[in-house]
């Protein structure tokens, strides 16, 4: 009797897969919060990335004579996307959100060979080429809803994503909507010399930071603690950049005080805990060691603190990520753990 | 020691040697010499053209002076002497420009000065005109130059275009207030693409030219492949 | 001393825990085969070296009789009759390996009356009054490897041991692969006889402890070899908690012991010995029953027989003979393994005998593989996403993904600086990755080929030296006749002279000087003709 | 020691004497280019004086006609220079401060402010030097945007006057949609400017000229 | 003291000088195969930039500047750069093999890396004092160095990538280089002057 | 401006002539003799000493290579294996084999000599550049198999032709586990097949 011994590469439907899709499950609370305070924009933007993100990946896939099936259904592409997605101002332009991608899926994913090769994380390379490209677009977020924001229909919503402001509101109007994001403003008036504790009294601010960012950071801290329950992802690369972060903060704002943002403001502001949970954590372009894995994320989190008290950029996740991710083979090279037997440094 | 050798080869390859520099083993894009400029002041087209033109003289003079000079120099002092060489060239043009083209001077900037450490000069020097005779050394020379400049301006172009959406902009700087009219507004109404004029996207530019060029030769390799095996007649024709 | 939870454990980092599926193979007891017809025995079963035959075609050979022997200075164990009959070929045949290239083999007729004659050898019954080395001799004459895992030479294994002394003697009775329950089988049966293969052990090498690890879910085995040891102080019975490699020997070693082999070393280094419960049974029939190792229990199962169960078959058997003890196939056998499905290998028929080596036969469908996430399932295999999930259950703590990164851009030298040959090809790696890389297939393609690089580099330097050496001898060589010339031109000349004598030795020198000049005369001409002659030529031409 | 010296000898000869026939060059050409450049250097410099102050309207040579007012007498980061235009008969004319201000969004903005002497209104405004982000900030460069221009002719009334701000903070000047950190520093700076002209104007034009000195045009 | 702090983190991380400044990019992209050769590379700039900061600024400012002819800066410079690059191979490669097969093939190239000459002309532009152009020196030289050494870690690890065909080699190199200098744009605005 | 001038050429003639005086001194008090890199090449090479590379063996093209004579592409024993090292070593990029030295096909082989045909002339064993080939005059010679380097030198001067080359077989022993097909290519022939089913 015969029997096959050929891996035939047909049949199996890949795990990749499911990796990914946990990886959107878990996105879903901070989703649906930013959609509760900032509207339709959100949802626009979201939804309008995945369909950019998978014709990109379907064009790039195709003139590289690769199978699109596969790839197209690995839901890399549409984590990309959303992520992508979720760090742009609600209802920018169209046009924005394509450049954006093109360098996201087309030159920092495809180029390097797709999937699982690229060595810069995708979404945030077509954040920084949008935030060094178009500050103006990129800066501008909605005022949360209560607020006092008037959230535009779903409507005035896609008009301005596709036409233009001017079609629906005048400038008055649309200033009286949007404003910097926290991070941002926080940072200007501290330059003007108003102490962090009276920034917190305006009408824009919660409990610890934005009046939409503490809630939505929360959801995202959710997702992330649902991440690491199912082992998707793991503890070292969040944890160090958290722990960094809010550690910096507080032995910063300890020698000046009321002139720099407190611990949790950083830790509940921006996109602190999307990136901790979800963009740093990103294995293809993270650290791989374990030991690899806390400096990574301790230097992110160190990288942030920099750029967001000296630095010109309000929020730096993107900047931090990249950086870092040119460190990866470096790190990972140097980083190699003691194999079984080996003996320690400790016992000479 | 290959000197003598080539020094009595009769014959030397004028196509060969344009194709080279032009082409096959153009300086900024195959031997990836000379980037810094390449990448520094390749902004806009009229920048482009200056250093364009400054490197091709230098280009030309060190060259023909190694040339000259070939037999006397004596290897511990090789390098110091070609720069020397090349170094009171770019001087030269350095002065003359800051006294005629003072605009376009302080424009460029330090990378006038920096000519003198282009690679692809002291390239030239070592690979070619310190092992042949002074014209092919100036032809050589001339053609590396013109293929540097070709990929500046292309380059040049690309940013300009991409970023600003202009072409040309700038002109007067070169030629004198006259020259405005030779700015080109390509896209009207355009937002403008800082990226690619900012330091990532010389490279990124830089990168995409590169690939451009495999392409173009991955497909010039098959047509003369496909066309020598088809129709023998056609290469007789092209040839 | 029995107790087996008085003892601390440690434990190794990774691991994984598939699904076992042993339930299925051990409703039965362990059966013993039928005389098959015909046996084949591959001549190499083992690393090592080529043995040399004892028997040639058309021989009739007794049950017992050593078939093959190995040089004394030479790595290897001699292989035996398994039964009586005849030898009808000594020739290539499907054998058991994972190039699934033929090699050489004894095809063996049986004559059904599995005689002895006088091969069998002297049972020793009082293994206490044995001396040491007769009982090493007789380890050394049955042909013992070890039954858990490469066959390696018990004899060199336990000489090694005695020379340098051990502390602690390991018996390895894990068992932790899916589906395999041969070790299980013969403890719940046979623990009697493997105590007795420990206690000859325990003579031998006189240990201060003897540990025998046993994964958890083995409870009836557990209680048998608790029960046959009681008598014996130094052994110790230690359940181990269920995790696989547990039984890799270096595992195994840590959990028991806490200490780590290591890298590039062997239990020796530690003074410890591993061995098999299988192969102390085989030791208690060596010695015992002065049976040459010549059968074993197998285990035979899957979905893809009928009946699985463990088999005491001999060594050879075709495996369509064991399936056939299994009720034959069902309508699912679709892959044929030996071993488990992490680390066993896919075989192409069932033309394949089976070897000391063997302990399972796996016949499952593609679907059970799946299940199992075993490499041999087809499954589509995506880029490595580099998540980190095998570095996690790596058991050596190697880094997997990088050890697969460099192997594709074939870096071999970050591949040796990544400690490959710290790898144990244990599957862990593959078992969880979730783009289904096959991980290990590209680990073994990079040990051979960084052990080919090895080989050639060996190889370019031998002929250096070979060609160095051979340039060295010619010159050597023309000096040395240059030498011989010479002295032979002054001895010539000594005599001449000494002959003559007085003013003839100046007369014969100048005849020498103008017969020299008249040669040197003819020579010149004849050049300047040659020359001439080669202008010539050439104008012609 | 006798092939040390020779090998010396001709190294240190070849390379001199080559080095002498490049420095020919070289030098011929400096002397052939000298004024000319130095003449550009101060044509450059004057075409910047003329955004901010009309030629026209005044003769002397602001090369040799200016001072420097030390960063703890205006109360600047950096110290400044201060450029005297006088008319034909040496009156005074106006003034053109050279100042620069770590206000900005990324680092230091460099300033040309006109001051007319009579009753200290702007006569121009230009941004020389700055490094704030392309597409927000710099719509401060008159390339860029005329918001720039907006300063010429205003004054300072009175000292405490809120007009003198972004409108954002209730002031009276635009600030860039997006960038308000900006347009706040230049109206900080020129505000600045233009009350230390009010009160010192006049002194500075009788104090003697600090010797000239050319490094600026760098 | 903390300008001096501030002049090497500058130079190493906000105005690096290979990614913002735009020097020293051939052997960047040259020598960034390998990251041992990476290394040595590193090490040798490191060396050599410095002195020659040093060099030339005592050149400009004691031999130049006194008898007015600023205008032979880039010939001077350049010429004790040469000397220096040359020196340092001839010693290194006589009194340590171990050394110059780490360094010794880098050596030349360092003359025509600008890097070199473009810190010593940078130097005397921000009219930098003794110390300053040294520090300068070596702080560009740092970031040169770590620069070229991350650089040429993540070639190796691209090139066991699946990249398209025609932008395998030097076309990805640019590309990456690209978002790495992307990247360090994160830092502009650090330091502000 | 004459002392201008001057003043410029003294200084600068002076700084290189100073230059040129320490170089020429370094020159020669640091002259270093032999090369070891061209030790490290030869390693490199297969020692097969073939002479295809059109040197009389390795040791002389590797000295070739080490003076910048010869590009590294030469050598068909060593195939793009050794050119892949040599280009590493040397830091230069590495080319495809030379195309006129490609075409035989790089399948390991020994010499085999036919014994019943071999007269015993020796000239094989005076051909093998590493001594793999034993016997005495008029007495049949034999090729030991494991020193043989596949050079086919030997073939030539065999005034009867019984030495033929064989390729060395496989074993089980000797086999060499096969590289998985790549996880890309993989996917692209299932795109294929499935194109293939498709058009079908
Ligand atoms: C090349 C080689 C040499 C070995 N030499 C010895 C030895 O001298 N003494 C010994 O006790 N075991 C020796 N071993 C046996 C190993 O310790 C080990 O028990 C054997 O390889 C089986 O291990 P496994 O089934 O886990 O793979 C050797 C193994 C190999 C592969
Ligand atoms: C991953 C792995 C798992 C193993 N599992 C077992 C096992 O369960 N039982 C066992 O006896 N040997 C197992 N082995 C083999 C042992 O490492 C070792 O070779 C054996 O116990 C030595 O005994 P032997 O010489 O008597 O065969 C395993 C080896 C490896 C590499
Ligand atoms: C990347 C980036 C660059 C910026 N650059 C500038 C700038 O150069 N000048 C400026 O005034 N504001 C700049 N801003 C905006 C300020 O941070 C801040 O949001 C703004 O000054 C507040 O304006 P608003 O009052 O209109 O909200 C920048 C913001 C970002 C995100
Ligand atoms: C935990 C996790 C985090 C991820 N984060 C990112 C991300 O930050 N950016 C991104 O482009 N893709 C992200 N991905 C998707 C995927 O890894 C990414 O597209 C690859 O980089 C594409 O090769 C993530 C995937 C997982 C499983
Ligand atoms: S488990 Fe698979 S996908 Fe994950 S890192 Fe390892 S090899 Fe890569
Ligand atoms: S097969 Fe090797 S690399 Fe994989 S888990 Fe086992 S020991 Fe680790
Ligand atoms: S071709 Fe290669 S193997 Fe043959 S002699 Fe030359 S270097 Fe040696
Ligand atoms: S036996 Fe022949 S083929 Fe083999 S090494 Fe000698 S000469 Fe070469
Ligand atoms: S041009 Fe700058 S290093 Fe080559």
């Amino acid at each position: 009797m015969q029997f096959k011994t050929d891996k035939s590469p047909l049949g199996g439907m890949s795990n990749v897969a499911s990796v990914m899709r946990q990886v959107l499950y878990a996105l879903v609370p901070g989703i649906a919060v930013m959609t509760y305070f900032y509207g339709w924009g959100v949802l626009i933007n979201i939804v309008f990335s995945i369909m950019i993100a998978l014709s990109f990946e379907a064009a790039s896939l195709w003139l590289r004579k690769r199978p699109l099936k596969v790839f197209l259904s690995d839901y890399s592409a549409i984590v990309t996307a959303t992520l992508f997605a979720l760090t742009l101002p609600p209802l920018v332009s169209w046009w924005i959100i394509v450049i954006g991608l093109f360098f996201a899926i087309v030159i920092a994913k495809q180029l390097y060979g797709g999937l699982g090769y690229n060595p810069f994380n995708p979404a945030m390379v077509g954040f920084a080429v949008l935030i060094v490209s178009f500050p103006l677009e990129m800066g501008q977020w909605m005022r949360p809803q209560f607020s006092d924001g008037h959230l535009p229909s779903l409507l005035e919503s896609l008009t301005v994503v596709f036409n233009g402001v001017t079609d629906v509101f005048n400038t008055q109007q649309w200033d009286a909507m949007t404003m910097a994001t926290p991070l941002d403003d926080v940072k200007t008036e501290l330059r003007r010399g108003v102490y962090f504790s009276e920034v917190l009294q305006t009408r824009d601010y919660g409990f610890i930071s934005g009046k939409a960012w503490e809630w939505v950071s929360s959801a995202f801290l959710l997702g992330g603690l649902w991440l690491l329950f199912k082992g998707i992802i793991n503890w070292r690369i969040p944890t160090a950049l958290l722990f960094v972060l809010a550690t910096m903060a507080f032995v910063v704002g300890w020698i000046e005080p009321d002139v720099h943002q407190s611990p949790l403001f950083h830790l509940f502001s921006g996109a602190t805990m999307l990136g901790a949970f979800f963009i740093a954590t990103d294995p293809v372009s993270a650290c791989t060691t374990p030991r690899g894995q806390l400096i990574y994320g301790a230097s992110i989190g160190l990288i942030i603190y920099i750029i967001r008290t000296w630095g010109n950029y309000p929020d730096a996740i993107a900047f931090s990520v990249l950086i870092m991710n040119m460190s990866v083979p470096m790190i990972d090279y140097f980083t190699r753990p003691r194999v079984f037997g080996e003996t320690s440094g400790r016992k000479q | 020691m290959s000197d003598d050798i080539i020094e009595k080869s009769p014959k030397v390859n004028y196509q060969q040697l344009i194709m080279d520099g032009l082409w096959h083993n153009n300086p900024g894009l195959v031997q990836l010499l000379g980037l810094c400029p390449l990448l520094a002041v390749t902004g806009n087209v009229v920048n482009s053209i200056g250093l364009g033109l400054a490197t091709l003289f230098t280009l030309v003079i060190s060259n023909a002076s190694i040339s000259f000079s070939r037999h006397w120099v004596r290897k511990e002092i090789r390098i110091p002497f070609y720069v020397l060489v090349i170094a009171s060239n770019v001087t030269v043009i350095d002065l003359l420009m800051s006294a005629w083209l003072p605009h376009l001077h302080l424009v460029l900037g330090i990378f006038i000065p920096l000519i003198v450490t282009n690679c692809s000069i002291i390239g030239r020097a070592e690979a070619y005109a310190s092992r042949n005779a002074m014209l092919p050394a100036i032809v050589d020379g001339m053609m590396m130059g013109l293929g540097f400049m070709l990929v500046l301006i292309v380059l040049g172009a690309m940013r300009e275009l991409i970023g600003h959406g202009t072409l040309f902009e700038n002109a007067a700087v070169m030629f004198g207030d006259g020259a405005e009219f030779l700015t080109v507004q390509v896209i009207d109404d355009y937002k403008g693409f800082l990226l690619a004029v900012l330091p990532p996207g010389a490279f990124i530019g830089l990168g995409f030219l590169i690939a451009l060029k495999n392409l173009l030769d991955g497909w010039l390799e098959k047509r003369k492949k496909s066309s020598v095996s088809v129709i023998p007649v056609a290469v007789e024709n092209i040839s | 001393m029995t107790t087996s939870s008085a003892r601390k454990l440690w434990k190794f980092h990774g691991g994984v825990h598939p699904e076992f599926h042993k339930d299925s193979s051990t409703t039965t007891s362990i059966a013993s085969l039928q005389l098959p017809k015909r046996l084949i025995l591959p001549l190499q079963q083992h690393i090592g070296a080529t043995p040399k035959l004892l028997v040639s075609v058309g021989d009739k050979v007794k049950k017992g009789q050593p078939l093959t022997e190995i040089a004394d200075d030479q790595l290897g164990t001699s292989l035996h009759a398994p039964s009586s009959g005849v030898i009808t070929a000594i020739q290539k045949h499907a054998i058991p390996h994972i190039s699934t290239l033929d090699g050489d083999c004894i095809l063996l007729e049986l004559d059904g009356e599995d005689d002895w004659g006088d091969c069998h050898l002297t049972p020793y019954d009082d293994i206490e009054q044995c001396d040491t080395s007769a009982l090493l001799a007789r380890i050394e004459k049955a042909g013992l490897v070890g039954l858990g895992g490469a066959a390696f030479p018990s004899s060199v294994k336990i000489n090694s041991s005695t020379k340098k002394g051990i502390d602690t003697l390991i018996i390895n009775a894990a068992e932790c692969e899916p589906y395999i329950t041969c070790d299980d089988m013969l403890m719940r049966e046979r623990a009697d006889e493997i105590v007795i293969g420990i206690r000859i052990l325990l003579k031998l090498l006189n240990p201060k402890q003897c540990l025998i690890g046993i994964e958890d879910n083995k409870p009836t085995a557990i209680k048998a070899m608790q029960q046959a040891t009681q008598q014996l102080d130094k052994v110790q019975v230690c359940s181990i908690p269920t995790i696989y490699p547990s039984g890799g020997e270096k595992q195994l070693i840590k959990i028991l012991t806490g200490k780590e082999v290591p890298v590039g070393g062997i239990p020796l280094d530690l003074n410890m010995l591993c061995h098999n419960v299988a192969t102390s049974y085989a030791l208690y029939k060596a010695v015992v029953e002065g049976e040459p190792l010549i059968s074993r229990v197998v285990t035979i199962t899957g979905d893809g027989v009928q009946q699985p169960q463990n088999i005491e078959a001999l060594i050879g058997t075709p495996v369509s003979d064991l399936v056939a003890q299994a009720g034959g196939y069902t309508t699912k056998a679709q892959r044929l393994v030996m071993g488990g499905p992490m680390m066993g290998f896919a075989l192409a028929n069932d033309d394949i005998p089976m070897i000391k080596a063997s302990n399972c036969f796996l016949v499952a469908s593609d679907f059970a593989l799946q299940q199992a996430n075993s490499p041999h399932s087809s499954q589509a295999q995506m880029p490595c996403i580099r998540c980190g999930k095998c570095m996690e259950a790596c058991p050596a703590d190697l880094l997997p993904q990088q050890l697969f990164w460099h192997t594709q851009a074939k870096d071999f030298e970050k591949v040796t600086e990544h400690k490959l040959n710290s790898c144990i090809e244990c599957g862990c790696c593959d078992f969880v990755c979730p783009s289904h890389i096959p991980l290990v297939s590209y680990f073994r393609f990079a040990k051979s080929e960084i052990r080919a690089q090895e080989e050639a580099l060996a190889k370019s330097d031998l002929a250096r030296k070979r060609h160095e050496f051979l340039e060295f001898r010619k010159i050597r060589e023309k000096q040395e006749r240059d030498e011989k010339r010479r002295k032979h031109k002054e001895a010539l000349q000594k005599k001449k002279a000494g002959a003559t004598a007085g003013k003839a030795k100046k007369d014969a020198i100048q005849a020498a000087m103008a017969r020299a000049k008249a040669k040197k005369v003819a020579r010149e001409a004849e050049a300047a003709k040659a020359n001439a002659k080669d202008i010539k030529n050439e104008s012609e031409a | 020691m006798k092939k040390h010296v020779t090998a010396m000898k001709k190294s240190g000869f070849l390379l001199a004497f080559f080095a002498f026939v490049g420095v020919l060059f070289v030098s011929v050409s400096h002397v052939l280019t000298k004024d000319k450049i130095i003449e550009n250097k101060r044509l450059l410099l004057q075409h910047k004086w003329n955004e901010v102050l009309d030629i026209s309207r005044y003769s002397n040579d602001l090369n040799d006609d200016n001072r420097i007012i030390s960063a703890e007498e205006l109360d600047l980061p950096y110290d400044s220079t201060v450029y005297l235009a006088r008319s034909k008969s040496g009156e005074p004319v106006a003034a053109i401060f050279r100042v620069t201000t770590l206000e900005g969004y990324s680092g230091g903005i460099t300033l040309l402010v006109g001051v007319n002497y009579k009753d200290k209104h702007l006569t121009g405004v230009r941004v020389i030097e700055h490094q704030e982000t392309p597409g927000l900030g710099d719509k401060i460069e008159v390339k860029k945007s005329d918001w720039i221009l907006g300063f010429k002719g205003k004054f300072l009334t009175t000292p405490d006057v809120p007009s003198w701000a972004v409108k954002r903070d209730g002031g009276e000047f635009d600030q860039f949609t997006g960038a308000t950190i900006t347009p706040r520093a230049v109206v900080g700076l020129v505000e600045h400017v233009l009350m230390y002209a009010n009160t010192h104007l006049q002194q500075l034009f009788l104090e003697a000229p600090t010797p000239p000195k050319t490094s600026e045009a760098q | 003291m903390i300008e001096y702090l501030f002049i090497i983190i500058g130079t190493v991380w906000v105005n690096n000088i290979v990614l913002s400044q735009f020097l020293g990019l051939c052997p960047f992209m040259g020598v960034s195969r390998k990251l041992e050769t990476a290394i040595g590379m590193g090490l040798a700039t490191v060396f050599v930039l410095t002195l020659s900061s040093i060099s030339s600024y005592l050149i400009h400012n004691y031999l130049l500047v006194p008898y007015g002819l600023e205008y032979l800066r880039t010939i001077s410079f350049i010429l004790v750069i040469a000397g220096i690059v040359g020196f340092t191979e001839l010693v290194v490669h006589k009194t340590s093999p171990l050394l110059h097969n780490v360094l010794g093939i880098y050596l030349p190239l360092i003359t025509t890396n600008c890097a070199v000459l473009g810190v010593a002309l940078l130097n005397v532009q921000k009219s930098h004092g003794f110390i300053e152009s040294g520090l300068y020196g070596f702080g560009s030289a740092l970031g040169f160095t770590l620069i070229l050494v991350l650089f040429a870690a993540m070639r190796e690890r691209i090139a066991a990538s699946d990249v398209p065909e025609v932008f395998q080699g030097n076309a990805i190199a640019m590309i990456t280089a690209g978002l790495m200098a992307l990247a360090f744009m994160g830092f502009t605005g650090l330091i502000k002057a | 401006m004459a002392s201008e001038i001057i003043s410029a050429v003294l200084v600068l003639v002076g700084l290189a002539g100073l230059l040129g005086l320490v170089l020429g001194y370094a020159s020669v008090r640091f002259k270093v003799e032999g090369d070891p890199i061209t030790d490290q090449i030869d390693s490199l090479l297969p020692q097969t000493q073939c002479g295809q590379c059109s040197f009389a063996g390795c040791r002389p093209y590797a000295e070739a290579i080490a003076k910048g004579e010869v590009s590294i592409n030469q050598c068909p024993p060593g195939g793009e294996a050794t050119i892949q090292a040599l280009a590493d070593l040397l830091d230069v990029e590495a080319e495809p084999l030379d195309a006129e030295l490609a075409e035989k096909e790089n399948i390991p082989t020994v010499a085999v000599i036919i014994e019943d045909t071999c007269i015993g002339c020796t000239l094989c064993i005076q051909a093998c550049p590493v001594d793999a080939i034993v016997g005495a005059a008029k007495h049949m010679h034999t090729v030991i198999a494991s020193e043989c380097t596949g050079c086919e030198l030997c073939l030539p001067p065999c005034p009867v032709d019984c030495i033929v080359m064989e390729p060395i077989k496989e074993t089980p022993e000797s086999w060499k586990w096969p590289e998985p097909s790549h996880p890309v290519t993989a996917l692209q022939d299932i795109a294929v097949s499935v194109i293939k089913k498709e058009a079908a």
